[in-house]
């Protein structure tokens, strides 16, 4: 059984949002209007933040793409009060939208904040709605979303090798955003299948440069992350803490 | 997904339906370790009967014209995604590729051929039949062909070939619109290596690349293209990791990722180039040989470089210190491969052309021009006669002219096809007045965009992803390359592409060109290339041909490649000049394109005005960046309303104080301040334009739009600004950083 | 109950002391005084004897390897943890019912109270554990680096506590003490007059006492409350990194609570079986204070469990590891039989109305409660003085489990023992029941024909 | 205790039933005030469910706002009941006799409140309800036990249906005197809800079973139910929240509001009603004692929580930490937490003269009350706006007037449902006033009478 997972190379990623719009592309994330940037509720599966460190002129802005982490121990999970959030068996922790009842304590306890809570009815001018992905469930108000691994993909391509009688091949799919990042910083993958470019990435440059965020909590995410390098960094570095 | 895959997929167009069948594993899915109750629906999101089929295409030139596939599903186009196959590209995309569906699908489309049905300007329109529309514009044209001027975007391929079809047989004026930085790039081109094509570069060999000001990763010719070798450059190579340094006024989007950013005076980016040639030539890091072609390219003697262009002279004038240029002189001259690069505001300024070149010819001092890990300079177009490659844009100064032509009667009927000088133009050049008074005006625009606005016909053209045509991208990856595009859908509404309406009214005007309409132009183009006998695509007859080159999404000749590079002509060197006194204008303004509405042709989509600016994290409107001191210094905070007045006018604009903003430097993004181009882009935002003062490039004439001083009046009024970032400015904890960083294995 | 009669069904069970005149108290007082007997004494020196082996041990042990190795040093730790959770907490127990008023507990409170005499030990336990306690670089203290922290601060809590647990046991005995100064023979004279000092009796003399030994009862729990706040979070949570937990302090002296509750029980069942007080210790004391344990049973549990849910759902693995230190793996035998002594077997027992209302009941389940607070003590004792290095931020590595020697064992043991004899030795001096209380409390009562019975009233005085 | 009226039987059934014949004058300004702002409220909750989440002030992180808070708090008041009926029942302190039926009545009204807090609060409210049960047999899907948010409608709603059990079970006496004494719909009303009581010997003693019964089983719940709430927090990895003190201290911080409300409650009534004969300055004497008692025990937790966030010095909860305790508006609130919530009052208490000022009762549990709920958003919010490192996402949480018009409105609606309790039922029980008539007794010791009573040891 597959186990997802990512590895997100800091180093390579230079903020042009392409996964942030491929993720919505892909998931019929709603439109973020101004309105709903003002009321601080914008909705980006994945979301690109920019941290400063430093001072003029001596400053520097860091890139980093916060998709959800699929934490092994997801604490977003047991706090569901209807399993609307639950863990697959594949290591993917998973919305049901339609179970949802919008109580969002899961977001409370997502110490990440990648959950993100419907204030309002998505709407779409009727046209737009021709773009949307059938395969993907459009949320309603008041239920919580999240990047979900886009696991209608995974599911097709899982579906696609019973069909044809065979085990699914290392990275013969990958995510929306990992797909349209242009420098390939992010890699999705099963964990699990040694020939995938996660795996090999896990096993390489997550001994050399990887970290997880948060990795203290003890919830175990599932995506990597590669650190900036950096020539003027700190000779010590921060391990995790 | 890889490519042969993408091709069994779009071959039989079946495999993409997917039966859904889990319902019938109610219970089954439990893991066996943890004791939870596991929903019994397999998963929210359920598969679909239907047919996935996936469809090569070309992105927009602005974008750099790569390959894309698009994912159909029942007729509707859903996704696009970046075609794997595509030399240019390898399956990577970027924000504005993704979001061409989104202008597909417009609510705000021009949905049939509209004419005037009130004052012109006033947007009423009624919709009329094609004939009766093409009927008319055909009369327009033969009643005076040689005072009509056709308006374009840079146009190539075969859109490009009717075009110049179309002008050759019925006599009329063309002028093609493109952001001024890109007139001066194609002259620095011509000027320094002889070429007529944008360069690209092999970053992924190289291990030094200095940018000044080129915001090559998110706005600058071809980012996708660049992001892509940017990722290997970094980290493709076990060994070595590319170093980046980035010289420039502004740490844009690009700029953050640099290892070291040295802010400059705008302006000053050819200064500090000619003074790091001095300090290699100096120390002896450069060949003498080496240096000739650059000797040449700015028509200066070695003495003149010693004596005028010494760090120690220049620094003060560049905003650097000696040292600053000196390691960066020592880190370029060593570390090579290296390339320098130089755009976006380096060449918006009026010595622009000699920065652009000052740059680019250093890159021939450290053997850097056509070598690998270098600079990589492009062919022209494989059929240069059938399939033009880009023609260059019109300089502002040539836009000046035209305006007062169609103010004087010289030119009574202007069309204009996917190009909005109205907004894209300053106002000081008077073209928006001038047409308001033309004798006619012709949109062929899917939106009413501001000048469509003063049309009194639209015949709407169709989107992207609805037509044919052949691209050639510019800048390619250092070979030939053509991109197929080809409706994915059927047309959304009642449209027709433009190469079918020209073709039309050069039937009508009784001047036939050699095509019956678009399609047939793509394939018998197509076919030519067959004709050359080389390239990626073998077939025996022109429908297998096709068919192939469709699905691999294009042509390409990995072998041509561009001969030798030779400077053309000197440029010398020179300083930059801004309108406004400095006592009484204290800062520079710096427009800058935005990084995801790029110049405003972007604006009215609203994926892309909704993704945050990435280093203000800042969407769906327009500001200025201020320092923080400088910001403490007048009194003034994140999301304060203050007047940024010029000498060429002044607009009202919300504060942010931006961490990394120069104490003297005002940044203001492009792309918003519409005031038409559909609900998403309309009345939001400022047009920095408004308020550049009409500063040309000394050589090129093109628009300087980083050539104008500013200052800031209070209003005492405060705004909301739309961003992402929480409420307070998002530094890093130094316990807890999110973005770890560490030092490069050495 | 049918005996005495009252109009309802659901009062205490009345005995025998609502029927005694003041007088048979002062004789059984007396009594007590001059006839204890050989059995007490040889159980003193027993005791005693104890408490010398205790010392030697201690002496032989831990003083003379240092203080360098800690936890040679965790079983003087241990009986220093138990006095303070036990007898040090019995006269909280007092206070309590003082301040609540009821009068039942009149017989009660000396034998809580009494306890206070044993102070000495802890303290002087305390004073040999100073150097135990690590300082304050290079680790996570409670006292933020302050000067002489953490020695000078808990030492002061230290002697204030046995100052004012001396200082509620002297005021609380004062006017038997006079009774004994006034009607005992001989030796004892010298020593009891000097503790009765002054006190005649007047008028103004009880206004003030009744007044100052509620204040001073409360003052004693005041102190008490916050040294072992301070002592949970200086020898317990300090010592076992990544163990910070906001209601531990709380666990600690509610569950001390608990103990001083069984201690005042068994205390109580010893008076009754061998001091002669069975009027005055009947079932109304037992039962009322064998509900009290259960109550505290409960919210030994509650504490507890307060505790682990936080740390189990957290699942950080600074929480992990401490949970595998002290409850699930090193020290889980301990932390089952604390479980189950402290909380599950009282409370089986307990719930039981008819084994409340006994007195063998109580006694027993007071019994358990004292083992099961050693051995809860002990866990987290034996725990904190087996980490090698508490200067760090999380447990990385558990350590093994530590198994006390015959040494360690005789140090235990011989406090407990000291104690023991200090309050044998007190028993000489200080008449059981409380003569005072209990006439005080004879004086506002009053039979009363009520319908077709006869009722006791109580005064309530404000 | 020289303060006691003799009264006879009639006068107190007919003094404690005054407020059910007329009406005094300010209770109309009661019915109308309270009722306008209940209108506000149902209104407010109307809109927010037609429109949705959107129009509260909640954003990313600050999911849980002002409704969360005020869900605690009433579940905080809702402690008093129990504490005051059965704690006191149990231990058989008398004068708890004039407070137990307004006290029980408000734990159900501020317990029904604050249900009604996250149901409204959820985001899609109808379907809310299902999962307060197991709903889906077919497919096997049940509610997560593992999740706090089912505990807490458990312990809620068993905490309800036992409060008002017991509520009920001290009202059928009154019920059968209110029976006997009214005609019409009373009359008819009064005769179900008597189940026939005719106050004989067997029933006299099921009744008082009952209550024991009722006190014991409910104590459990009263624990849980705070503690429950409580862990709604601290289960979660939010700093500052996950503080394992929290069951408790949550619990005395209940009792501490709770019994202040009562506090207020008695004053009100005894201005509204003239009930000084029955609330009387001993019970505020008594009562203040006990909130001295609670409060010291709530400052021990409050101060033991606050100082072990800053024990482990780690640097996410010393941030907010520094945040909550010197950055504003949260300084502000700490200082009010500290003074209201304690500095003020018990000091105060510890002044029998004052504590037998009804006056002064009534400001200082005013006070703790306003101290308390900014204790609750103290401990909420601050977490919530600056959730750990992530300072991307440092946001403010600003409430919007719908959530204040939901907080204000619940207020309203507690007040206006105790005022037409009042209509209907005696707000002091009246064969508990009785029965204390009974056992009240004078004694002769010495030269002093001393106030004595009958089995109270
Ligand atoms: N795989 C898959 N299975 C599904 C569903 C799904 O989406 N996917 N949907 C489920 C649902 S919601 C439903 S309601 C069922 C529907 O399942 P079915 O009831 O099987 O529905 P259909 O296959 O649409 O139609 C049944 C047959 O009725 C014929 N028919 C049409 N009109 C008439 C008429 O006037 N008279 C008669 N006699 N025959 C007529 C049609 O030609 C067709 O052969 O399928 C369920 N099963
Ligand atoms: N053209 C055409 N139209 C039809 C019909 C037809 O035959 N032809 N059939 C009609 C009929 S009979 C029907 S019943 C309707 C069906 O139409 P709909 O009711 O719209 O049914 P679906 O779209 O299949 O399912 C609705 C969504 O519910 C979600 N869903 C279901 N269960 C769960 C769950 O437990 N968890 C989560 N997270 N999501 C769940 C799925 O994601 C799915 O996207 O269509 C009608 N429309
Ligand atoms: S990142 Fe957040 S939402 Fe994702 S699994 Fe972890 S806790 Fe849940
Ligand atoms: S918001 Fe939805 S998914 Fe999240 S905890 Fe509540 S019901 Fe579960
Ligand atoms: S994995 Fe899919 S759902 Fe998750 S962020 Fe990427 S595109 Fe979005
Ligand atoms: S697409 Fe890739 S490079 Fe662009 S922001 Fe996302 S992760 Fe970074
Ligand atoms: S999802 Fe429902 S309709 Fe579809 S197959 Fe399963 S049970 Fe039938």
């Amino acid at each position: 059984m597959p186990r997802w997972g990512m590895v997100i190379d800091l180093d390579r990623c230079i903020g042009c949002g392409a996964c942030v719009v491929a993720c919505q592309a892909e998931n019929n994330v709603p439109i973020n209007t101004e309105d709903v940037y003002h009321q601080r509720r914008a909705i980006e599966w994945i979301r690109l933040e920019r941290y400063w460190e430093g001072e003029y002129p001596d400053i520097k802005a860091r890139y980093i793409p916060v998709p959800c982490m699929h934490c092994q121990n997801a604490p977003c999970e047991p706090v569901c009060p209807v399993y609307a959030t639950y863990h697959t068996s594949e290591g993917i922790n998973m919305q049901v939208y339609n179970r949802c009842i919008g109580t969002r304590y899961c977001s409370i306890n997502c110490q990440w904040h990648v959950r993100f809570f419907n204030f309002w009815e998505p709407k779409w001018p009727d046209s737009l709605k021709n773009q949307l992905n059938p395969n993907v469930t459009v949320r309603s108000r008041g239920v919580m979303e999240k990047c979900t691994f886009c696991i209608q993909r995974i599911v097709k391509a899982e579906h696609q090798a019973k069909l044809e009688g065979r085990q699914l091949r290392a990275d013969e799919f990958t995510t929306a955003c990992a797909q349209a990042c242009p420098t390939d910083a992010i890699v999705f993958g099963d964990l699990d299948n040694p020939e995938s470019r996660v795996a090999r990435l896990v096993s390489t440059a997550v001994n050399e440069r990887g970290y997880r965020l948060l990795e203290d909590l003890g919830t175990e995410p599932s995506v990597y992350y590669l650190k900036k390098v950096d020539l003027e960094a700190p000779v010590e570095e921060h391990s995790s803490h | 997904m890889r490519r042969r895959e993408f091709l069994k997929l779009a071959a039989t167009s079946a495999t993409g339906a997917v039966l859904f069948t889990g319902c019938g594993s109610i219970g089954n899915g439990n893991p066996p370790s943890e004791f939870k109750i596991e929903s019994p629906v397999w998963n929210p999101n359920d598969l679909r009967y239907g047919r996935d089929a996936w469809f090569a295409t070309a992105a927009p030139a602005s974008v750099g014209g790569y390959g894309i596939i698009v994912r159909v599903f029942e007729g509707r186009a859903k996704k696009v995604e970046g075609n794997p196959d595509f030399p240019i590209n390898f399956g990577r995309s970027c924000a504005k590729a993704q979001a061409l569906v989104q202008e597909l699908y417009h609510p705000d489309r021009v949905g049939a051929p509209l004419r005037l049905a009130g004052q012109r300007g006033s947007g009423q329109y009624r919709a009329v039949g094609w004939d009766e529309a093409l009927g008319e514009v055909a009369s327009l044209i033969r009643q005076a062909p040689g005072s009509t001027l056709l308006v374009t975007e840079p146009l190539n391929g075969a859109l490009g070939a009717i075009v110049e079809q179309f002008v050759r047989a019925t006599g009329i004026q063309h002028a093609s619109l493109e952001p001024d930085e890109r007139v001066v790039l194609r002259e620095a081109m011509r000027r320094a290596f002889g070429v007529e094509s944008f360069p690209t570069l092999d970053l992924a060999n190289a291990r030094l690349l200095v940018s000044f000001s080129a915001d090559f990763l998110h706005t600058w010719i071809s980012p996708v293209q660049f992001a892509r070798a940017y990722g290997a450059f970094r980290q493709g190579r076990p060994a070595v990791r590319g170093t980046y340094y980035h010289v420039g006024p502004r740490l844009s989007g690009t700029a953050a990722n640099a290892d070291r950013w040295l802010p400059i005076r705008p302006g000053a980016e050819g200064l500090v180039a000619l003074s790091m040639a001095q300090v290699m030539l100096e120390e002896g890091l450069v060949e003498e040989t080496s240096a000739v072609p650059f000797f040449q390219a700015l028509g200066l003697t070695p003495d003149q470089l010693a004596t005028d262009f010494a760090p120690e002279r220049v620094a003060e004038a560049t905003g650097l210190s000696a040292e600053q240029i000196r390691e960066l002189a020592r880190a370029f001259a060593e570390q090579r491969p290296s390339i320098a690069i130089a755009g976006t505001s380096a060449a918006a300024s009026t010595n622009g052309l000699f920065n652009l070149v000052a740059v680019f010819a250093l890159n021939y001092l450290v053997g850097s021009v056509g070598s690998e890990g270098g600079l990589i300079l492009n062919p022209a177009s494989p059929l240069p006669d059938e399939l033009p490659a880009n023609r260059s844009g019109d300089a502002y100064r040539h836009w000046v002219e035209l305006a007062q032509q169609i103010a004087g009667g010289q030119i009574t009927t202007v069309l204009v096809h996917r190009a909005n000088p109205v907004y894209s133009l300053p106002p000081a050049s008077g073209f928006r007045d001038a047409l308001r008074g033309a004798g006619s005006v012709v949109s062929f625009s899917s939106f009413r965009d501001e000048t469509t606005m003063l049309a009194d016909l639209v015949l709407p053209d169709q989107t992207l992803l609805e037509q044919w045509g052949l691209v050639v991208p510019d800048p390619g990856p250092g070979y030939e390359v053509v991109a197929v595009q080809q409706p994915v859908v059927n047309p959304f509404v009642d449209s027709r592409a433009f190469g079918d309406v020209l073709i039309q009214l050069a039937a009508q005007l009784g001047q036939p060109l050699p095509w019956p309409n678009q399609e047939e132009a793509v394939r018998a183009l197509a076919d030519a290339l067959r004709g050359l006998g080389r390239g990626n695509v073998t077939a025996e007859n022109p429908r297998a041909y096709f068919v192939t080159m469709q699905a691999q999404g294009g042509w390409w000749d990995e072998r041509a490649r561009a001969g030798e590079a030779r400077p053309q002509a000197a440029t010398a060197p020179a300083n930059p000049e801004f309108a406004g006194e400095p006592g009484q204008f204290p800062f520079y303004l710096l427009p800058f394109p935005s990084d995801s509405l790029g110049y405003g042709e972007f604006a009215h989509l609203p994926w892309l005005q909704g993704l945050p600016e990435p280093v203000s994290t800042n969407v769906w409107g327009t500001w200025v960046e201020i320092n923080p001191r400088t910001a403490r210094d007048i009194g003034v905070e994140t999301g304060d309303l203050v007047r940024v007045v010029t000498p060429q006018g002044s607009a009202e604009l919300p504060v942010y104080v931006n961490p990394a903003a120069m104490p003297d430097v005002l940044s203001v993004p492009m792309g918003q301040g519409h005031t038409a181009f559909g609900r998403y882009a309309e009345g939001r935002g400022v047009n920095p334009l408004e308020l550049v003062a009409p500063q040309v490039e000394r050589e090129t004439g093109a628009l300087a739009w980083a050539a104008t001083r500013c200052r800031l009046e209070l209003t005492g009024r405060r705004m909301r600004i739309a961003r992402f970032e929480g409420q307070i400015p998002a530094f890093q904890l130094e316990e807890f950083p999110i973005v770890q960083v560490t030092r490069p294995r050495s | 109950m049918a005996r005495h009669t009252t109009a309802v069904t659901h009062g205490h069970e009345l005995q025998r002391t609502w029927e005694l005149a003041p007088r048979d108290v002062l004789d059984a007082g007396l009594r007590w005084v001059r006839t204890l007997g050989a059995g007490r004494r040889s159980a003193a020196l027993l005791a005693l004897a104890l408490g010398i082996a205790g010392a030697i041990a201690l002496v032989a042990g831990p003083v003379l390897s240092g203080y360098a190795n800690r936890q040679v040093w965790a079983y003087t730790a241990v009986a220093f943890v138990y006095l303070m959770s036990t007898a040090a907490a019995a006269p909280c127990l007092s206070t309590a019912l003082r301040v609540a008023r009821s009068h039942w507990r009149r017989p009660v409170n000396r034998a809580a109270e009494v306890w206070a005499v044993t102070l000495v030990v802890p303290l002087a336990l305390y004073l040999l554990l100073m150097g135990t306690l690590p300082g304050t670089e290079n680790r996570l203290s409670i006292w933020f680096g302050w000067p002489l922290s953490p020695w000078l601060w808990d030492a002061i809590l230290m002697a204030t506590l046995a100052g004012a647990g001396y200082f509620y046991l002297w005021l609380s005995s004062l006017p038997d003490l006079a009774i004994v100064r006034d009607q005992a023979e001989g030796g004892r004279r010298g020593l009891i007059a000097r503790l009765a000092g002054a006190w005649r009796g007047s008028h103004r003399q009880w206004r003030m006492l009744e007044k100052v030994v509620n204040n001073a009862g409360v003052l004693y729990v005041l102190v008490y409350v916050p040294t072992m706040t301070v002592l949970a979070s200086d020898f317990v949570i300090s010592m076992i990194p990544g163990y910070f937990t906001a209601v531990f302090p709380a666990y600690f002296t509610i569950s001390s609570f608990e103990a001083g509750i069984a201690l005042t029980i068994v205390t109580m069942a010893v008076l009754r079986r061998w001091g002669g007080q069975r009027d005055y210790l009947g079932l109304e004391q037992f039962w009322a204070l064998g509900k009290m344990l259960l109550a505290f049973a409960l919210l030994w549990f509650y504490f507890w469990w307060s505790e682990f849910i936080i740390f189990w759902y957290g699942r950080t693995p600074r929480e992990i590891s401490v949970l595998k230190y002290i409850m699930a793996d090193t020290y889980l035998w301990p932390f089952v039989l604390a479980f189950a002594l402290n909380f599950a077997l009282p409370l089986l027992i307990l719930m039981w109305n008819p084994i409340r209302r006994s007195i063998a009941g109580p006694t027993i389940v007071a019994g358990i409660v004292l083992l099961g607070n050693l051995i809860d003590r002990i866990r987290l004792i034996s725990a904190g003085f087996s980490v090698p290095d508490i200067t760090q931020h999380e447990l990385h590595e558990i350590p093994a489990a530590y198994i006390p020697n015959v040494l360690d064992i005789v140090i235990l043991t011989g406090a407990i023992g000291g104690a023991v004899a200090l309050v044998l030795f007190t028993f000489r001096v200080l008449p059981f029941p409380s003569i005072w209380e209990v006439t005080g409390g004879l004086w506002l009562r009053k039979h009363l024909p009520y319908k077709h019975t006869r009722v006791i009233v109580v005064g309530k005085p404000e | 205790m020289q303060e006691r009226h003799h009264l006879g039987e009639e006068a107190i059934t007919r003094e404690l039933f005054r407020p059910l014949v007329s009406t005094p004058a300010m209770m109309w300004v009661g019915f109308i005030g309270l009722g306008a702002v209940l209108a506000i409220f149902v209104f407010a909750v109307s809109w927010m469910i037609y429109w949705g989440l959107g129009v509260t002030g909640l954003q990313r992180p600050n999911m849980w706002g002002f409704m969360i808070v005020n869900f605690v708090f009433w579940i905080g008041i809702s402690h008093a009941g129990v504490m005051i009926s059965a704690i006191l029942r149990l231990t058989q302190a008398e004068w708890r006799r004039p407070v137990t039926r307004a006290a029980e009545v408000m734990t159900i009204f501020s317990l029904m409140t604050a249900m009604l807090h996250p149901v409204i609060h959820t985001g899609r409210p109808w379907r809310t309800l299902y999962w307060v049960f197991p709903y889906d047999f077919w497919r096997n899907l049940w509610p997560d036990i593992r999740g706090p948010l089912v505990w807490d409608p458990s312990a809620i709603l068993t905490y309800l249906t036992g409060s008002t059990l017991f509520l009920y079970t001290t009202l059928i006496p009154d019920m059968a005197l209110a029976r006997d004494r009214t005609t019409g719909w009373r009359h008819v009303l009064y005769t179900i809800l008597a189940l026939g009581w005719r106050g004989n010997e067997r029933q006299w003693k099921m009744q008082t079973i009952a209550g024991f019964l009722l006190s014991g089983l409910i104590l459990p719940v009263f624990v849980s139910v705070h503690s429950i709430v409580s862990w709604d927090f601290a289960v979660s990895l939010v700093p500052t929240w996950h503080a394992t003190v929290f069951a408790p201290y949550f619990v005395i911080g209940a009792i501490h509001s709770g019994v202040s409300a009562v506090v207020t409650l008695m004053a009100l009534m005894r201005w509204l009603f003239r009930f000084e004969h029955y609330i009387r300055l001993e019970h505020f004497d008594a009562i203040g004692r006990l909130l001295i008692a609670v409060g010291t025990g709530w400052l021990w937790f409050f101060l033991l929580d606050i100082f072990f966030a800053i024990y482990p010095q780690e640097a996410r909860e010393l941030e907010i930490m520094q945040f909550r305790l010197f950055e504003w508006p949260f300084n502000v609130l700490t200082a009010l937490i500290f003074i209201f919530g304690y500095f003020i009052p018990v000091p105060i208490w510890v002044f029998q003269r004052f504590r037998r000022n009804v006056k002064i009762m009534f400001w200082t549990s005013i006070a703790v009350n306003v101290g308390m709920w900014a204790e609750r958003y103290w401990l909420i919010k601050p977490g919530l706006m600056r959730k750990y490192e992530w300072t991307f996402d440092w946001n403010w949480y600003r409430p919007s007037i719908v959530e204040i018009s939901i907080v204000m409105g619940s207020f309203a609606l507690v007040g206006f449902l105790l005022l037409v309790f009042a209509k209907i039922f005696p707000p002091i029980s009246v064969w508990e006033e009785k029965e204390g008539v009974h056992f009240a007794q004078q004694l002769q010791v010495g030269k002093r009478r001393v106030s004595a009573i009958v089995r109270e040891f």
